[in-house]
């Protein structure tokens, strides 16, 4: 099938920042974004689960977004901004989309 | 003293207290015993509705008098001085950076409503009653300790350590603790039940009373894992220092709140709340503030004070002792 | 007048009207108040079953009549023909496209269970009794509805707008629909009742009664947060013509629920319960048969307009309404 | 004869086993209705905490005996020894490759604390008591049939096959089985149970008694449609012979857990709660455990045996037989 | 280690499609694939959130398929036949797997 | 911005598993992962999914880890170890980050 050129960026962030980086992501012109949950990690600041928490600090999201190659070098301006003093991992990678006219 | 001991023993004995020990103890001996995240929002959210709506009813019965005010305006004034006290004391005590030193000190400010709710079942155990305006009060001290903390962090970043330490204080910020889900839960409870009165405790007593003692214990359960999984993945960071300062700083809350609730002239009841509000440290509202306005400050320090060391004194010790001393103390 | 308007006001300040008030009010001042899905999910599966059990223990207790088969079939009907109705007036209302008209129709037809739900009890606290079979009664109701949408989707598809419309029905969305959870459960928990009786109730009734009503608050709380989620994310959605379908709508068709209880001779219980369901409009079962059959129809249309809309108009002011009107014309 | 027929049906048309059904029934029929994990697990905690804390409260009403010991010592015997009767079995009666026969086998020695929930609730509405230390019998059984399923595993692994079948048991694996969130919360309520006695328990009856067999249905419910899923997706899996086994094997173990309780001299309660915990197969700590220890077991054929035959064997029919018989054979 | 060239395929589809898909997919002789919760999003139809919510309308699902290559076509056409008129994105990106023999 | 070249390792894995492999992550000197939940899947031992199940066998979860490209093949020898007997996917792709420093 007819596929097209797109990016996939996968952003872990903190769960309290959830909100102010998909804010930012849609004044930067993101047109779609996906939320997933995520159960637990470790990193430089330790081990952390999810498990019995209540309070949203000590969790993390994981936002998936899909977008034209030409506007990855915005989005990861805009969300650098968020993220920049914050805990988490941007990870960028080539992949292929069916229906472009959606990103 | 007698009083105090005795009462501390049975405390100690109670199922709540052993059901966190439990915890605590499945926690720290690596057992794989969890309580999925969704049910210990449950428990949280019941919890908080429970304890809101009791508090409401219980104003009805009594008539909302001028002591409300003056109670809510001694709960504002202690959660936004108690973080000074508290940054005094880690400043002279540990060598805390800056920037954690004035996240924990917001932490302490600020409030633990199981704190409160476990404070309030052995009251009620006692025979012992408390205004039911302190619900109020506990919404009201959630975050003005909060500003406090910025205050402080501000202040210290002007000093030598650079950029970190920079705090992000936005209006929506302001909006985010101001409208944050425990304190809109708590408040609007309270006011469902301050509306409905006796006639709708009578028609949700089945959910509200009956087994709230036992949804208590699970909780207790849960935050036993939760400290116990803490403290296992912080060893090291809490030095003597803090875990002194983690006791130290409750009992010195603790004379404060009791200084106000004799000033207000609250029942010997409602100052045991007010010395638990002052003494108890925050564990939900206030970590989530801190990630987003000072994301520098670490989340492993002050989530282990406030859960790992000071919540268990409270629940333990500090409860009965702020009885026995309430008790002594108030005018009955 | 005046006893719908008593009646009004009470439930106006009853718990459960004001626990969906302040979840929507915490939802439209976007606080951060929140349920988990499994706890939402959970009081879900638990209101179906204590509801279904509850009706079968009442049919033993009366025995099944012949009413019973009279009034499944009323339900069937008038679940079948109420989109007609609701698909004319929107029709003639607004400028809804065909799609979404055949979808907002279809949920309009089936029922709302929490709905359901909050009427009994309000009956419940007023001393009104209902037959037990009406849940049996609601289960009917639920799919006959899907049926006449698709058939309106597919006949308006054929109109002008080209491939935007087709429908999926097939085998197996049928079997989806006839076998989905909620309508299993509740039949399911209504057999159950059935079966155990009196002497069943009184094994489990510390779990399906006592805490009944307080789950209901908590239920509708969650209700408000999503309706008001939901309104806020469907801004401009929601024109003037569709606000006013939204309560007109349940109002005609709580009119032809009336003349089908009348005829069949209900008791004023169960004529209000007649008329909540042909007045309710689904918000679960639909919606999910809707992505699957009708794609095309905006989904924040059919959910805005059946959960932000209509279900708060029931709530507070339709299901006072319809126990005043059943009350007065419905043989003692 | 007669007395198990009777007590057959009635339990057939109890709640509890009906709920099963339901679940059974409405996988079998593919309908979507299903419980968040989430939930599932907050029931299971709730029923270990409940059932393990009402053990301890018993035990202090009637003081703890020699017997307590020796029951838990015939309690590890069976666990242990009972998985080499079902290795010996499954070696007769099917051509199930060594590795499966021991990982099924282990299932066997180990136990259900549903059924035995389920016996206990039994036993409660007969007017029959049990001794209370029967939990803490309960938590000594999970484990030791693990040992010898491994043993057998690793026996059959120097056979013919090769690699296949080699055993991963460390003391990290141990370590893991002997402090699983199961056995440490069943323990730890039953000596929360223990310290608090009658006055904890009238503490939190309103939650851990009042919902406790509702709760039961609704997590019977859950059980039946697992293992309705489980039952279609494997498909196949189950032929004759392993049926067979999953209902000669509860008796076969049925009559070990007899001869066991009345030696010990059990009340006859106590003797149909050891006949339960030695016919009822593991299907939460074991299979875990399996997956690290033996990967190349089938998980599909050792979880359809234990909850798709015999776990319903046990629930419908298993327990009435079980308690005709005690009742016949240990002392009034 | 030795890897072997495979395709990464997501798919992220409206709840009440999870079925219809994963059938299709099996019948498109795809041997494995592993379902993800999603916890919310963005895009042209607007925000939503699964918090709260009951009704299996108004969520998604992701789907993750890794598959040999040259099977790749066969699985879009399959899956873009149930997906073509619902919400929803097909993602594609190239990846090596372990234990070829499996996919 | 400035991206830098990295390696996504995604390792779908039994639950009973997760700490394990988690440990073995540790110790060869991975510096971050994330736990994602899974909510079912198929493969050849057949369909699950997690739904009504409390007993952690039967289910799986995602360990999502990007590492530096020359840490890959040690984590991926560490990963089989535990890996090995055990039903599960691993898949490799490749990647950019930001701030390189934390991987
Ligand atoms: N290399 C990594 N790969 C995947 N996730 C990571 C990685 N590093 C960090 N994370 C995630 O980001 C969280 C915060 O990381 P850190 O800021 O390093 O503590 C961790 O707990 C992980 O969930
Ligand atoms: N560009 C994108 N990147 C990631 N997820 C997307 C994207 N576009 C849409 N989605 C997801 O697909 C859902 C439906 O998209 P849409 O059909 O555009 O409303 C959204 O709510 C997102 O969860
Ligand atoms: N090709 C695949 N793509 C994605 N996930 C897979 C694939 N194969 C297996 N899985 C996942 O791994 C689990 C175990 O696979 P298996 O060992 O083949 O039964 C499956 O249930 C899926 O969740
Ligand atoms: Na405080
Ligand atoms: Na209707
Ligand atoms: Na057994």
């Amino acid at each position: 099938m007819q596929t097209h050129q797109a990016k996939r960026v996968e952003i872990i962030i903190e769960a309290p920042m959830e909100r102010r980086l998909t804010d930012i992501l849609e004044v930067a012109g993101v047109r779609g974004y996906t939320v997933t949950p995520v159960h637990g990690g470790s990193g430089r600041s330790g081990r952390w689960s999810r498990e019995g928490q209540v309070s949203a600090a000590g969790g993390m999201v994981a936002i998936l977004c899909i977008i034209r190659p030409e506007r990855l070098d915005h989005l990861l301006e805009a969300a650098f901004a968020v993220l920049e003093r914050h805990m988490g991992v941007v990870v960028v990678s080539d992949c292929e989309v069916l229906r472009a006219e959606r990103f | 003293m007698d009083g105090f001991l005795a009462l501390a023993g049975s405390n100690l004995l109670s199922p709540v207290v052993l059901s966190f020990a439990l915890g605590l103890g499945a926690a720290l001996l690596r057992s794989d015993l969890s309580v999925p995240e969704a049910m210990a929002k449950a428990m949280s959210l019941y919890l908080l509705f429970a304890i809101g709506f009791k508090g409401g009813v219980a104003v009805t019965a009594h008539g909302v008098e001028l002591q409300l005010l003056q109670a809510v305006i001694a709960g504002i004034m202690l959660s936004l001085l108690l973080p000074l006290l508290a940054w005094a004391l880690l400043r002279v005590m540990s060598r805390l950076p800056a920037v954690d030193a004035a996240a924990v000190a917001g932490h302490y400010g600020s409030i633990s409503i199981v704190t409160f709710v476990a404070a309030s079942s052995l009251l009620t155990a006692r025979g012992m009653s408390a205004e039911g305006f302190m619900v109020a009060v506990a919404a009201a001290m959630e975050a003005p300790a909060i500003l406090t903390a910025l205050w402080l962090a501000a202040r210290g970043a002007r000093g030598a350590r650079g950029a970190r330490g920079t705090v992000r204080s936005d209006a929506r910020l302001w909006r985010e603790i101001m409208l944050n889900g425990s304190i809109v839960l708590l408040l609007g409870a309270f006011f469902i039940g301050l509306i409905t009165g006796e006639q709708g405790m009578a028609e949700v007593e089945g959910f509200l009373l009956v087994p709230f003692k036992g949804v208590l214990c699970l909780f207790l359960l849960d935050m036993g894992l939760v400290a116990g999984r803490g403290l296992r993945n912080s060893r090291g960071l809490l030095n003597l220092p803090l875990l002194a300062f983690g006791v130290l700083m409750p009992l010195l809350a603790s004379v404060c709140g009791l200084a106000a609730g004799l000033l207000i002239g609250l029942s010997p009841g409602g100052v045991v709340l007010m010395m638990v509000l002052a003494a108890s440290a925050s564990y939900i509202a206030v970590p989530a503030a801190m990630r987003v306005a000072l994301p520098e400050a670490n989340p492993a320090i002050y989530l282990s004070l406030s859960l790992g060391v000071t919540f268990p004194f409270n629940l333990v010790l500090g409860i009965p002792l702020y009885i026995a001393a309430a008790s002594r103390l108030a005018a009955g």
